[in-house]
Order: C-alpha cells, then sequence, then structure tokens
C-alpha cells in the first residue's frame, strides 16, 4: 500500500510539469519515504533514523522552496517552460545563489558528501525491497531534479558550475566506497556504495557541464550520455544487491558479515546473483558496470585531449578518482562477497541458513540478466540514451556512432569496445584454457582438508574476518578514517587473560565534526535561551517595561 | 591470421623471461642458477600432476584460474606486439587492458579467501590493498601516453606515439606499476613463501597441480603484457619482432638489477612507491600542458 | 446563547445542549458569511455591535473551534470523571466558566466601540485565568496568577494606547468618541506622532496577550496548565482574537501613517517571536509546553505575514490565523488524550502511542506534519504564500531568517513526537479506547487541516479578499 | 484648586513607592484615588453633568472605600508578614521615582506637544502613576503588591482619560468599573489560593515553571 503509494510520487516528481506541483510530489515522497524507513516502528534505531532522514530531506526542500521562490520572482509563473523562457534574463549572481541553493538541495536527497548523513541511516532500517527502490530509484529523482532545473532549465552559465560538482562528485566517490569498505553490516555496506555511485553519476554531469562551457558539445552530450547510463546500471544492481542482502538477512537473521560465510552451498542461487551484481558494481568486463565507467573514462580523456591548461590536469584527477574509486569499490565487494558467501560459516545462524524461495530467486534473476543484457547490449541502450541526452542539451551532432555491436565513442577518434567480443574472446580463452588441461592427460582431483601447517583442529575462527581484510586500507586511509580499537580483556590472574575482545571502529569524521558539532552548539544555545523564560514574574514584567521604554525610544526609527 | 601465430608465439614465450630474470639474478649474484628453461620445466611438472583441494573450497575456487588465464590472455591479445594493425582493436582499448586485468585480480582475491585459510586471506587483503593503488596510477601512466597519442586505441598509439619528456617520464611510472603488478621486490617478492612478506603467493597457496600451472602461466602472460606495454612507449620509432625481443631482453635485465638492489619494503611502504609513481606522471601531464 | 446554557442544570443536556448551541453560532456565521459576501456591506446595530469581513472571519474561525472544543470536552470530561478528578458541581462550573469566556470572545469581534473591545478581552483573562487555575495545584496557581497579572499590566498599557487614540481623535475632531467607525473614517487626518506612540502602546500591549516576544512569557506556563480543551481554546482562538484586535488599530494606523510603521513593529515582532521558540522549542521536556513554544512560533509567523504585505503575504497571514487556530486546537485535543492516557506531561514518559491509543496516535501524527508546514496539509500553503511574498518583494535575509526558524521547528517537533508516537508500547498500559464524540471532533478539524489548503472554502475565500481590501486602506 | 489636588496625588504616588508595610501601601493607594475622585467631582462641577457625578461616586465608594477595605481584610485574615519584600529599598525607589517623574514630564511633553500646561502636567501625573505602579509589580516581592500596582496603573489610566481626552463613553466608563472589581475579586481569590499552596504571598516564590 505504502509502496504503491511511494513509487506512485515518485512517478509523480518526474512527470510534473509545474515547480508547485513537484515540490508537492516531492515533499509526499519523502513523507511516504519516511513512513517506510520508520516501517518496523518498534526499533529504536528505525525511528532514529527515520528523524534525521526526515530532517536533512526536510533541509533540502526548504533549500529548493527558496531556488525556487527565486525563479518565481523573476519570471512570475510557476510552469517549467515559462520560468525557462525568462530565466534567460537573470542575473548571473542570481543565478549563481540559484545555482548552489539547488545543487545542495537536490544534493540532500542525493546524498553528497557532506549531506550524506541520513542515508547509512535509513536506507538499511527499510524493509530490503524498499531500501533496494530508494537506493535505486528515489535517489535518482534528485539527479533527475538536477538535470532539470540546473541543466535544462538555469542553463550552464559559468564554468565553476561544474568544477564545484565535479569536485564534490569526486569527494563524495571516495568518502562513499571508503566507508563501504570500513562497514561490517552489508546493508550499510550497499547504502555507502549508493552514496559512491551517485558520485560516479555526478561526476559525469559535472564534466558534461564543464564541456559544455568549453564549447564541446558532442563530449557534453557523450558525458551526459555516460551519466544516464550509469544511473541505469546502477538502479539495477544496486536493486539486485539489495534483495540479494536482503534474502540473506532473512535466511540467516543477521547483516554482520563477521557473523556470516559460507552460504555459498546453502544458497547457491543467491549467491550466484550477488555475484554477478557484485562483478557488475566493481566494473568487471563485460558486465554493465564495467561498460558505463568505461564509457565515462574515455569521455574524461577525450574532454583531457581536448581541454588546455588547468582543465586538462582536473579532469586527468578527476579520471584517477573515478578509477581508484574502481578500484577500492572492488575491494569494498571482494570483501563483502567473499565474507558473506565463501569459507567457513562464522556462527550458528549462518551455519543453517536455506535458500530462499522461489519467488524472491526469480525477482533476483531477472535483475540479473538485465545487468548481464544491458552489458553486452549496452552498445543499443546507449543508443537509446544519446537521444534523451541530445534531446535534454539540445544539442543534434551524432557523438557516437554503432555499427551493430561495436560502439566507436567519438566519429573522429577511432577508440571502440565491444562488451560483446570480449565476452567471446574470455569464454574462448576460458575454453583454451580447459584444453591446455586436458593436454596432460584426463583430470585427477583429491580433495583433502584445508592446509593448517600441522595445526590439526583449523575453525572458522582462523579465518580472515571482514575487518581484518580491510585493515591495510584502514591504516593507509587512518588519517581521515580515524580508526579506534575497543579492547577488553578479563583477567584470571595476573598473567592469565581468560578471554579477550578486541572491536576497532572508524570515526565517522562528518558526523563527529560537523552535525554533533554543530547539534551541539545549537542545543548549548537554546538551553542558554532558556534563561530567557527564569520563572520569575518581576522580570517577565520587567521584559514588557523594557519593551515599552525601548520602542518609545527608537519610535523614530520606525 | 599474422596476429594469431603472432600470439601463440608469444604464448610459447612468455615463460621464458621469467627463466631469463632467474638467470640474470643469479648470474649477478655469481651463481649458475637454473637454466632459462626452468619455468617450463615446472609448468610441465605442474601441469602433468594431479590436483588437491580443499573440502572447503568452492565453485569459484575451480573456476578461478580458468578466469584468470583468460582475462589476461584476452588483455594480452587486445596489444598490438608486432604486427601494428591488430583488428583486435575493435573489442577494447588501452582502458579495456586495464579493466580486464581487474577482473583477474577480482577472482583470484576471491580465491584466496576461499578455501577458509589465513594466509589467503592475507594474501587478498594485501592484494585488494595494492590494487587499490595501483589502479588510478596505472590509469594516469596511461593517459599520458594516450594524451601524447590522442587516442586509446593501442594501434594508433604505436603509430602515433613519438618520444616527449612526458612520455618517458610515464614510462618510468610504468616500470614502476610493473614491478608492482608482476609481484616483484621491493613489492613483493616470487620466490619466499614466508607469511610475512608473501602476497600474490599466499593466494595461490591452496592451488596446486594443473590449476597452479594455469595461475603461474598467467603470472608469465601478464609479465609479458606489461612489458610489451613498456616496449611499446620505449622508442616507439623501433618497432618489429628483433626491437621488440632487444627491448624486453632490456627491461629484464633492468627488472632482475632493480630485484637485486632493492629489498622488499614494509606493506605500507607501497603506498609510497606508487604515489610517487603517481607524481611522476602527474608531472608528466603538466609537462604535455606546458608543452614541454 | 452561551446564557441560554448556562441555565441548564443536568449536565448531560448541558454537555450536548452546548455544543448543539455552538454548532447553531457556526451555522449562523456561516450564514451571516454568505450573506455578507452577497452583500458587501458591513452589518452595524445601533452603534454599538459592528461587523464586516474582519469579524465575521474570526467569529467563523471562532465557532468553528469552539464547536470542535465543546464535542472534545465531553468525550474529555468523560474521562476526568472517570479518574473521579471532577465532580458534578465542578463540572457545571466548568460549563458555566467556558460559556462565558467564548462569550466574551464573541463580544470581542461583534462590538464596535475599542473601549467596550478592550473590557471584553480584559474579561476573558479573568474567566480564563479560572480555567487555567482550574486543577487548583501549585503549578496550575502559579501558572494562573502570571498570566492574569502579565496580561492585565499588558492590557492596561493596550488601554493607555486606546485613551492615546481617542485623544487623537478628539484633538483632531474636536467631539469624543471611542467608536472604530467613526476613528477609521478620520484616520487620515490624526496626529501621526500620536497615533504612533498610541499603537505602540497598543501593539506592546494586545501583543501580551497574543503571545508575541519578549511579552509571551505567561503564555507556555498558562497553556501548560490549562484543562486540555481549553488550552486548544487558548491558543486557537484567544491569541487569535488579540490579533482582531491589533487588527483593528493597524487599519487605523495604516490610514495614518501608511503601512510601513505598522508592518516594521509586525516585522520585528514576528521575528523575535519565531527566533525564541525556534531557540526553547528545542529543549522542551513538557509536552503541552512544546505545543505551546510552537504557538508563539506560529503567532510570530502570522504577524510576520502581516509585516511583510502584499496581497499574498496578507492573505497567508489571515488563511495561517485559521489553519493554525484548527491544526493547533487539533494537536492539544490529540495531547489531552496523550496526557490522560499515560498521566505525565512529560515526552520522556510516552512511548508508542500509536499502539497504546490508536485512533489519537494516528491523529497526532497527521496534525505534526500538519503542523510542520508538509503539503498537502493547509498550513504549508499559508507558510509557502508568506514566503513567497517576502521574496517577491526582494527580502532575503527576512526570507532566509523565516526558513531557518521554521526548520528548526520543523527538526525539534519531528524529534519530540516521533519518540512519542513510535517506540514499542509500555508493558503497564493496556490499549485505550476512545469515546466516539471525542472522535468526533477530531474528524470535524481534520477536514479543515486537509482542505482548506488547495481547496479553500468560498467562504473563507471571499472574507480573506475583502479583509484585505481593507486593510489596504 | 486643581493643582492642589495634582500636587496631592503625585505626593500619594510617591508614599505608594515609599511604603514599606502591605497596610501602609493599601493605605497609600486609599489615598491616591481619593485625591483622583476629588479631581473628578472637581471636573463634574465644572462640567456638571451627571455622568460625571456617578463616575465620581463610583471612584470613591469602589477605590477609596470598598476595594482597599477588601484589601485590607485579606491581609488581615491571612495574617502574612506586613513587610513586603524589596527588590529595590524605598530610598533607591524614591530616587526613581523622581527620575521616573521627569522622564514622564518628557514624555508628556513629547505626547501633548502644542497643548496648555494644563494638559502637559496632566500627562505627566498619569504617566508617572502608571510607570511608578508597574514600578511596583517588578519591585515588590508580595502578591498584593503587585494587585495594588495594577489598580494603580489603572488609576494612571483613568485620570489621563477623565483629564486629557475629555473621559470615555459612560458605558464603557461602568464596565471597566465592574472589570476592576471584579478583577480585584479574582485576584484576592488567587492571593488566597496562593497563601494556602506556597504558604505565604511571596510572588517570587512562584518560580517552579520554567525554560
Amino acid at each position: 500500500m505504502l509502496f504503491i503509494l511511494f513509487v506512485l510520487s515518485m512517478l509523480m516528481v518526474v512527470v510534473e510539469a509545474n515547480v508547485f506541483h513537484f515540490l508537492i510530489a516531492w515533499e509526499l515522497m519523502s513523507l511516504v519515504s519516511y513512513f517506510l524507513v520508520i516501517f518496523d516502528t518498534e526499533n529504536k534505531k528505525s525511528i532514529e533514523a527515520g528523524t534525521i532522514y526526515i530532517v536533512m530531506t526536510h533541509f533540502g526542500t526548504a533549500l529548493l522552496i527558496i531556488a525556487f521562490l527565486l525563479m518565481y520572482r523573476h519570471s512570475g509563473s510557476f510552469d517549467f517552460n515559462t520560468i525557462q523562457a525568462s530565466l534567460s534574463s537573470m542575473s548571473s549572481m542570481q543565478r549563481n545563489i540559484i545555482f548552489l541553493l539547488l545543487f545542495f538541495g537536490f544534493g540532500t536527497k542525493a546524498g553528497i558528501v557532506p549531506l550524506h548523513i541520513w542515508l547509512p541511516y535509513a536506507h538499511p532500517q527499510a524493509p530490503s525491497h524498499i531500501s533496494s527502490v530508494m537506493s535505486g530509484v528515489m535517489i535518482k529523482t534528485a539527479i533527475y531534479g538536477m538535470i532539470r532545473f540546473i541543466i535544462i532549465m538555469l542553463g550552464v552559465s559559468s564554468l565553476w558550475w561544474g568544477e564545484l560538482i565535479m569536485v564534490f562528485a569526486a569527494i563524495t566517490c571516495l568518502v562513499g566506497v571508503l566507508y563501504a569498505l570500513m562497514e561490517n553490516d552489508i546493508k550499510t555496506v550497499l547504502a555507502y556504495s549508493s552514496v559512491e555511485n551517485i558520485g560516479i553519476i555526478l561526476l559525469g554531469i559535472g564534466s558534461s557541464m564543464i564541456f559544455i562551457k568549453a564549447g564541446l558539445p558532442i563530449l557534453a552530450t557523450l558525458s551526459m550520455c555516460a551519466a544516464l547510463y550509469h544511473l541505469v546500471n546502477h538502479a539495477v544492481f544496486k536493486g539486485l544487491l539489495f534483495l540479494g542482502a536482503g534474502s540473506v538477512y532473512r535466511a540467516t537473521g543477521t547483516r554482520n558479515l563477521e557473523k556470516l560465510g559460507g552460504l555459498i552451498n546453502k544458497m547457491p542461487w543467491t549467491c550466484s546473483f550477488f555475484l554477478i551484481g557484485s562483478m557488475a558494481i566493481s566494473a568487471l568486463p563485460p558486465l554493465n558496470g564495467f561498460v558505463s565507467e568505461w564509457l565515462l573514462l574515455i569521455v574524461l580523456f577525450l574532454g583531457a585531449a581536448a581541454l588546455t591548461g588547468g582543465l586538462k590536469l582536473f579532469i586527468c584527477l578527476a579520471a584517477a578518482v573515478l578509477s581508484m574509486t574502481g578500484a577500492l569499490a572492488a575491494a569494498c565487494f571482494v570483501k563483502a562477497f567473499g565474507i558473506t558467501f565463501l569459507a567457513r560459516p562464522r556462527s550458528p545462524k549462518a551455519e543453517n541458513a536455506k535458500e530462499s524461495n522461489f519467488l524472491m530467486n526469480f525477482g533476483m534473476a531477472i535483475l540479473a540478466t538485465l545487468v548481464v543484457l544491458l552489458g553486452l547490449g549496452g552498445v543499443y541502450i546507449i543508443e537509446v540514451l544519446v537521444r534523451v541526452s541530445q534531446t535534454i542539451l539540445g544539442s543534434d551532432i551524432d557523438p557516437i556512432s554503432i555499427n551493430n555491436i561495436i560502439l566507436r565513442p567519438q566519429p573522429a577518434q577511432n577508440i571502440y569496445l565491444s562488451p560483446l567480443i570480449l565476452a567471446v574472446l574470455l569464454f574462448s580463452f576460458a575454453a583454451l584454457a580447459y584444453l591446455l588441461k586436458r593436454l596432460f592427460g584426463k583430470e585427477k582431483t583429491v580433495t583433502a582438508g584445508t592446509w593448517d601447517c600441522g595445526y590439526y583442529k583449523l575453525t572458522s575462527r582462523n579465518e580472515y574476518t571482514g575487518t581484518g581484510i580491510s585493515k591495510p586500507l584502514r591504516i593507509a586511509f587512518s588519517f581521515f578514517l580515524l580508526p579506534f580499537r575497543k579492547i577488553e580483556k578479563i583477567r584470571e590472574t595476573r598473567y592469565f587473560i581468560k578471554s579477550f575482545s578486541y572491536e576497532t571502529h572508524t570515526t565517522k569524521v562528518f558526523r563527529e565534526y560537523l552535525y554533533k558539532v554543530f547539534l551541539g552548539q545549537m542545543f548549548r544555545f537554546a538551553r542558554n535561551m532558556r534563561g530567557i523564560q527564569i520563572g520569575s514574574i518581576h522580570i517577565y514584567l520587567g521584559y514588557i517595561c523594557l519593551t515599552i521604554i525601548l520602542l518609545i525610544v527608537f519610535v523614530g526609527r520606525f | 591470421m599474422g596476429k594469431i601465430i603472432e600470439f601463440i608465439v608469444l604464448l610459447l614465450l612468455c615463460p621464458l623471461i621469467g627463466g631469463i630474470i632467474t638467470k640474470i639474478k643469479n648470474n649477478l649474484r655469481f651463481r649458475r642458477g637454473p637454466s632459462i628453461f626452468q619455468p617450463y620445466f615446472n609448468l610441465i611438472k605442474y601441469f602433468s600432476k594431479d590436483e588437491v583441494i580443499s573440502d572447503k573450497a568452492s565453485w569459484i575456487f575451480k573456476a578461478t584460474p580458468y578466469i584468470v588465464f583468460a582475462s589476461t590472455a584476452t588483455a594480452l591479445l587486445l596489444i598490438p606486439i608486432v604486427s601494428l594493425d591488430n583488428p583486435l582493436s575493435l573489442a577494447g582499448d588501452f582502458f579495456a587492458v586495464i579493466f580486464l586485468l581487474g577482473l583477474g585480480r577480482f577472482f583470484l582475491a576471491l580465491a584466496g579467501i576461499d578455501p577458509a585459510t589465513t594466509f589467503g586471506g592475507m594474501g587478498t587483503s594485501r592484494e585488494i590493498f595494492i590494487a587499490s593503488f595501483v589502479e588510478p596510477v596505472t590509469i594516469l601512466a596511461i593517459l599520458v601516453i594516450a594524451l601524447s597519442a590522442g587516442t586509446t586505441n593501442l594501434n594508433s598509439i604505436v603509430s602515433l606515439l613519438h618520444m616527449n619528456p612526458s612520455t618517458i617520464m610515464a614510462m618510468f611510472s610504468l616500470i614502476m606499476i610493473a614491478i608492482a603488478e608482476t609481484s616483484r621486490i621491493p613489492i613483493d617478492n616470487q620466490e619466499t613463501h614466508l607469511e610475512l612478506t608473501m602476497i600474490h603467493e599466499a593466494m595461490l597457496l591452496e592451488y596446486s597441480g594443473k590449476s597452479l600451472g594455469l595461475l603461474e602461466f598467467s603470472t608469465y602472460l601478464k609479465q609479458l603484457l606489461f612489458f610489451s606495454i613498456i616496449a611499446i612507449v620505449f622508442l616507439p620509432a623501433f618497432s618489429g619482432p628483433v626491437f621488440f625481443l632487444l627491448k624486453i631482453l632490456g627491461l629484464s635485465v633492468l627488472v632482475s638489477i632493480v630485484e637485486l638492489s632493492l629489498s622488499k619494503m614494509r606493506l605500507f611502504r607501497v603506498v609510497d612507491f606508487l604515489s610517487f609513481a603517481g607524481i611522476l606522471s602527474v608531472m608528466a601531464i603538466i609537462a604535455l600542458i606546458l608543452g614541454v | 446563547m452561551s446564557l441560554l446554557s448556562m441555565l441548564i442544570k443536568k449536565d448531560k443536556i448541558l454537555m450536548a445542549v452546548t455544543s448543539f448551541s455552538y454548532l447553531a453560532s457556526l451555522i449562523a456565521s456561516v450564514s451571516l458569511g454568505n450573506t455578507f459576501l452577497s452583500t458587501k456591506t458591513p452589518i452595524s446595530l445601533f452603534n454599538i455591535f459592528y461587523l464586516d469581513s474582519l469579524s465575521v472571519f474570526f467569529v467563523f474561525t471562532i465557532s468553528v473551534i469552539v464547536f470542535a472544543a465543546t464535542l472534545y470536552s465531553e468525550g474529555y470530561i468523560e474521562k476526568e470523571l472517570s479518574h473521579n478528578e471532577f465532580t458534578q458541581d465542578k463540572l457545571k462550573y466548568y460549563y458555566l466558566l467556558l460559556n462565558l469566556f467564548v462569550f466574551a470572545i464573541l463580544l470581542v469581534t461583534v462590538v464596535n466601540n475599542l473601549g467596550m473591545m478592550w473590557v471584553a478581552i480584559e474579561i476573558t483573562t479573568l474567566i480564563s485565568a479560572f480555567l487555567v487555575g482550574f486543577h487548583n495545584t501549585k503549578n496550575s496557581i502559579e501558572a494562573a496568577w502570571k498570566y492574569i497579572i502579565i496580561c492585565s499590566v499588558g492590557i492596561i498599557l493596550a488601554l493607555l494606547g486606546t485613551i492615546l487614540f481617542s485623544y487623537a481623535f478628539l484633538f483632531s475632531v474636536g467631539t469624543k468618541s471611542l467608536n472604530w467607525t467613526d476613528l477609521i473614517a478620520v484616520a487620515s487626518k490624526l496626529d501621526p506622532n500620536l497615533v504612533k506612540i498610541a499603537f505602540i502602546f497598543v501593539m506592546v500591549g494586545y501583543g501580551t496577550k497574543a503571545g508575541l516576544a519578549p511579552m509571551h512569557t505567561w503564555l507556555p506556563d498558562a497553556h501548560s496548565q490549562a484543562l486540555s480543551p481549553i488550552s486548544g481554546l487558548l491558543s486557537g482562538v484567544l491569541l487569535k482574537t488579540s490579533i482582531y484586535a491589533i487588527l483593528r488599530y493597524t487599519m487605523i494606523a495604516n490610514r495614518c501613517l501608511g503601512i510601513s510603521f505598522s508592518s516594521h513593529l509586525f516585522l520585528l515582532f514576528g521575528l523575535l517571536s519565531m527566533a525564541l521558540a525556534a531557540g526553547l522549542i528545542l529543549v522542551q521536556r513538557d509536552l503541552k509546553r512544546l505545543l505551546a513554544y510552537s504557538s508563539i512560533e506560529h503567532v510570530g509567523i502570522i504577524v510576520f505575514g502581516l509585516g511583510i504585505g502584499g496581497p499574498l503575504g496578507l492573505y497567508g497571514a489571515l488563511l495561517h490565523i485559521f489553519n493554525h487556530a484548527v491544526t493547533k486546537s487539533f494537536l492539544f485535543f490529540g495531547a489531552g488524550n496523550l496526557v490522560n492516557t499515560y498521566g505525565s506531561h512529560n515526552i520522556r514518559n510516552m512511548k508508542g502511542a500509536l499502539k497504546v491509543i490508536p485512533f489519537t496516535g494516528g491523529m497526532v501524527l497527521i496534525g505534526i506534519f500538519a503542523l510542520a508546514g508538509f503539503p498537502p496539509f493547509s498550513i504549508f500553503y499559508s507558510e509557502i504564500m508568506i514566503l513567497m511574498s517576502t521574496f517577491n518583494q526582494g527580502r532575503f535575509i527576512l526570507g532566509a531568517l523565516f526558513s531557518i526558524f521554521v526548520t528548526i521547528v520543523f527538526g525539534a517537533i519531528i524529534f519530540y513526537f516521533s519518540q512519542i508516537i513510535f517506540g514499542e508500547k509500555p508493558k503497564n498500559l493496556q490499549v485505550v479506547r476512545e469515546p466516539l464524540i471525542g472522535k468526533l471532533s477530531f474528524l470535524f478539524l481534520l477536514v479543515f487541516i486537509i482542505f482548506a489548503g488547495f481547496m479553500t472554502p468560498n467562504l473563507i475565500n471571499g472574507l480573506i479578499l475583502s479583509i484585505i481590501e481593507a486593510l489596504k486602506g | 484648586m486643581e493643582l492642589f489636588v495634582i500636587f496631592g496625588l503625585v505626593l500619594s504616588t510617591f508614599a505608594l513607592v515609599f511604603s514599606k508595610r502591605l497596610s501602609a501601601l493599601i493605605g497609600n493607594f486609599a489615598l491616591q484615588s481619593f485625591f483622583l475622585s476629588l479631581l473628578s467631582f472637581t471636573e463634574a462641577i465644572k462640567g456638571n453633568n451627571l455622568e460625571l457625578y456617578v463616575v465620581a461616586m463610583l471612584l470613591l465608594v469602589l477605590k477609596v472605600l470598598v476595594i482597599p477595605r477588601i484589601l485590607q481584610n485579606m491581609v488581615k485574615e491571612m495574617q502574612v508578614n506586613e513587610n513586603l519584600g524589596f527588590f529595590l529599598n524605598p530610598q533607591l525607589s524614591l530616587l526613581v521615582a523622581a527620575i521616573l517623574l521627569y522622564l514622564s514630564w518628557v514624555f508628556s511633553g513629547v505626547v501633548f506637544a502644542n497643548q496648555d500646561n494644563l494638559v502637559k502636567i496632566y500627562g505627566t501625573v498619569s504617566f508617572l502613576m502608571i510607570s511608578l505602579g508597574l514600578f511596583l509589580m517588578v519591585f515588590r516581592m508580595k502578591a498584593l503588591a503587585q494587585v495594588v500596582g495594577l489598580l494603580a496603573m489603572e488609576n494612571g489610566v483613568f485620570l489621563l482619560a477623565s483629564s486629557v481626552s475629555g473621559g470615555m463613553p459612560f458605558l464603557v466608563e461602568m464596565a471597566i468599573f465592574f472589570d476592576i472589581f471584579v478583577g480585584v475579586v479574582i485576584l484576592g481569590v488567587f492571593v488566597y489560593r496562593i497563601n494556602k499552596l506556597f504558604v505565604g504571598i511571596d510572588v517570587n516564590k512562584l518560580n517552579r515553571l520554567r525554560g
């Protein structure tokens, strides 16, 4: 019921052609999703998450409202087209302000760092299918908003807009994926990786804005197309992953990686779907994530080739950030998939997990096939998206030439990609490898216990944990993650330690040093303000005297 | 057709490089060392043996050797070594090569975790750690080359590229990357199986027999891949089989000298090593911008 | 009509008759409004009573709230009786006071003579003081005392202002009169300096009663201590009547001094109130106190809107008067039920209202989102109108401040109420059944909360438009 | 004659501020109201109109006789300690009163510019009474002191109304008197309750509701 309303509201957001209605649909969406977040009202955490979510999103909406009202002030109308028509005559100062308002307003919903704070709370709390929709679609409505209002209606009027967006996008990518690596709650990992992917999409959009200003319409269209393509892809594989996480949670009753493991034998289907999802999200050929990130990379390269001066370097660094994000994402999902599904079960819960029912698997199967198709047949999707981005940017130059399976980004350049051929090659070489094996006689395998260095009882406690796997990165990035550890020892005697527990956590910089501080200041201020309401009637009467006197003294002022 | 033959030749030749490097190292140490054909003997030995597979391991463990081999071989196939009109450049470009290597790495890392051993996990953790620094640096270096060639299509790179300061810097960073990727000192050490130091070997620890052979083989392929990339970039004017072989030999000498003259670093020093490579390529880009 | 219901002795019938009479008054006001809309002429009865669009608008608002309040208090009293906090005679006493109170309020809005208006408002203070101190506990007595003293002081200042107005009239015309109609007629000829000072006195005086910072100090105490139906009336109606009074004088002042003077004062007080409420609402423990502070904030918003002016701003402000009246009394009723159920005002002690007292819980949930200004509820519309006209006049800083305060209050309200409404149900409480009659009042108000926004009733719409005409001067 | 009365008014107001005990306070208030009624009698005689006579009579009866009596009785019955708590001691209060006198003179000069001196004086006195009433309410602890302060303020307003703007309409006047009366009664009731609940009528004890 709520779910349907949710989907409806999102549709409304996308189809409205009137700012006021858009606003109402937007708020409706926030409201409904809020109720979905606090779906299980018994749980304290979900209430907290809901509160953070609704407050943050309302903050964003406030910014949007101001921006819209500024637009209205200038155009005197709420209709998209009239506004668009009239905005051309707006002073650049106002444009910049409106742009900032819109960017941060929508950014709150999209979850750009440091406004992402609500996302890792809200998404894991909702039921899994909801979180898949939230991550997959809802935060994309914010991207829609940015494209619609900033690029189409406002029109890119200065270079630094694009640069600003790209800077924030880069930060968002890295921070998102790093936090994703550090988390051990599987759904939180996915939520953070949504943040990262939003960053990637914004990289595309930002670069496209830069190219518009730099007078490279072809590249602009191309990067817009790449962004849209990644948007679609992310929707698909993130949905897939959330569903997978959901069925894992349902089977084992825990979301903590350290308690999972060995599910590959218990729930093979879920496992393989999840594997496909993780391969796609870590941009492995020939799946869809690979195609979109490759396209984005190529666009950045072409941009760097076309531009000169500082921008060249800027774009190159952006490309480096992008690839680093990709590598970290791969690392993250090696951890997520490996710890969840491979090796030994780490807890009885994981020990006796059951494969989830047919329908759930079917749902995942659909998405998994979509992932593969979007990868192999990416060419055709791109063909469509190119049209879309042409309409967005109002350019008619064809930035891409496609002969049946081969993608050729810019006619001038002879750069090609064909996921299909790559797939074929991969399979043929796998076959070749098999032949190579068979060349030396029939394959005979013996199964024995894992080599235990002679230590005869190897249990799941000897495995590498999720925390352990991400440790080197935690240390390497300790300047940002600020890890700290909780150690507690229970001693029997001074020398003999009975039990020893060791946890390590990372400090969420933005929460600790931005929001906590800000809220703390606000509450301290409020607490001081209680001094006004001190409870003494004499002082209250004093206020009245004072007011009167001041007003009469300054009567001339009014 | 020429490409196919060339590729098969390369397949046959690639273990030789490993042999040569070992040989050179030993000679520089004033030892006799094994013959340069030792890698072949090893491979044959592995392939003719049966496998022992952990009972904890899943199909991922079994599938990994194929996938790693396939990805590396495909990547190698995309690179025009001698014949400059590689028809397969339609399949993908320079970036695609990196992504392909990523595929292999991903599965190798998974295979490290799979058999529920401690060493495997250790290897995985270190591998992904290093990889997440190697990849951006590689991309940067490639960007330099591609920018100075004006394309990322490998054929055209070979034909269009010409030496300039930035490409030289890029080449140096590529060499450093190659050292990291082929798991050699100072990043990693192929010869040791001491759990404190091993990275790449740790992931292979549970493998044996044919699969191990396959993995070893793909390691050699990868080595060749990087060497040939460098060979393309270095003095692109002199191409053709002979020059290629000469360049490869020169590289092997260089690498073995490096391996001898340096000692293995602490894991976290690797970051500095790679970031130096990164800085090199950034400087190269700046040099490009300044048009030096 | 209220006199009539005072005479009745049997309490059951008393309740019925009371609410019925207010239903009648509601209908009367509606018909009045319609006739008024058809014939655009003010109704004046031999120079004592005078009804124009403003009066009718307020009469309508008042009778809506009062009708709901009487409905609610039937259910409420039921519960109180069952908790035997109430005795029969106490109940009659309650109804007597209630009716007098409402009578006085209605009187305020219909009299022509400003002196009489003053008297009526003072009477409302005196009576409602009893209703505040009804429970005769330490807290309630303290609240009542502060209420009555501070408001009387304020009111006396207002009287001073009134006198000065009449003096100005005398000075410029020569005859003496306190009739609003006479004053408005010659408003433009009055001595500006005098009017300025007089208006300041009136503003502060009635502002005290309207709960504008910094004269608001009595409000949180009084509203949190009063019986819940009364708190509803206090926030919903009483504050608005003093705003009505201020508006009356504003019309004169605007005609004499032009818009800017009054609007500056309004903006000053409005922003002060909003800022203060935004600050203090963050650190409240007491549910009804929280709501009281939000009343301060909303009065601030109304006055801010009046100050911003411009047709849109005025429309928003006037509509906000109605919306806030409805929503806030709605919430106070809900809060009353909550307080009764949990037997405590403290937010910390309330959990899982949705489980414990489902109907009210749901209603309050709707109510807070309405109060916080979420679409499609009515308050959203009035607030956005005010904000819109702020920006249209290019007063960006004011607009920014406005939205900051509103956002802070939003956060606070959601934060506290989500703790109350959700969460698991305490062990010691079992699910509460609620009397139908109480539910009715909620539903009755809910209709307005939902529909007053995007399909404003023609009556309200027309009235507001003509008021705006009058205010422009 | 008028000037004499006005002088009396000012004097009694000062006495109001200076008085240290409840009964004295109430007495002084009665005195002030008495002078006020005298004033309105003179007005009535001047304008000889019935309404003014009635008003003056009522003033005499209510504010000079009835209300002070009620308050005195309350003081007796509750036998609270007579001393009204000072936040500001009488001497300083007198100083303040003097300052206020000057200020209200200035203020009435502003308000009743281009008017003859008498009006200005009337204005001054009434403003003085109002401000001092407020002063009492702010700086005295006892609840009754606040009541008296309130009444004093009301007196001031009455003075202003009757002298400057020629009195209010009769009906309103009556209504206000009724209002005052009821108000005093209700306040009395509350004072009783306070006395019962808070042992004593020091208003500064009522500080439970804060924040």
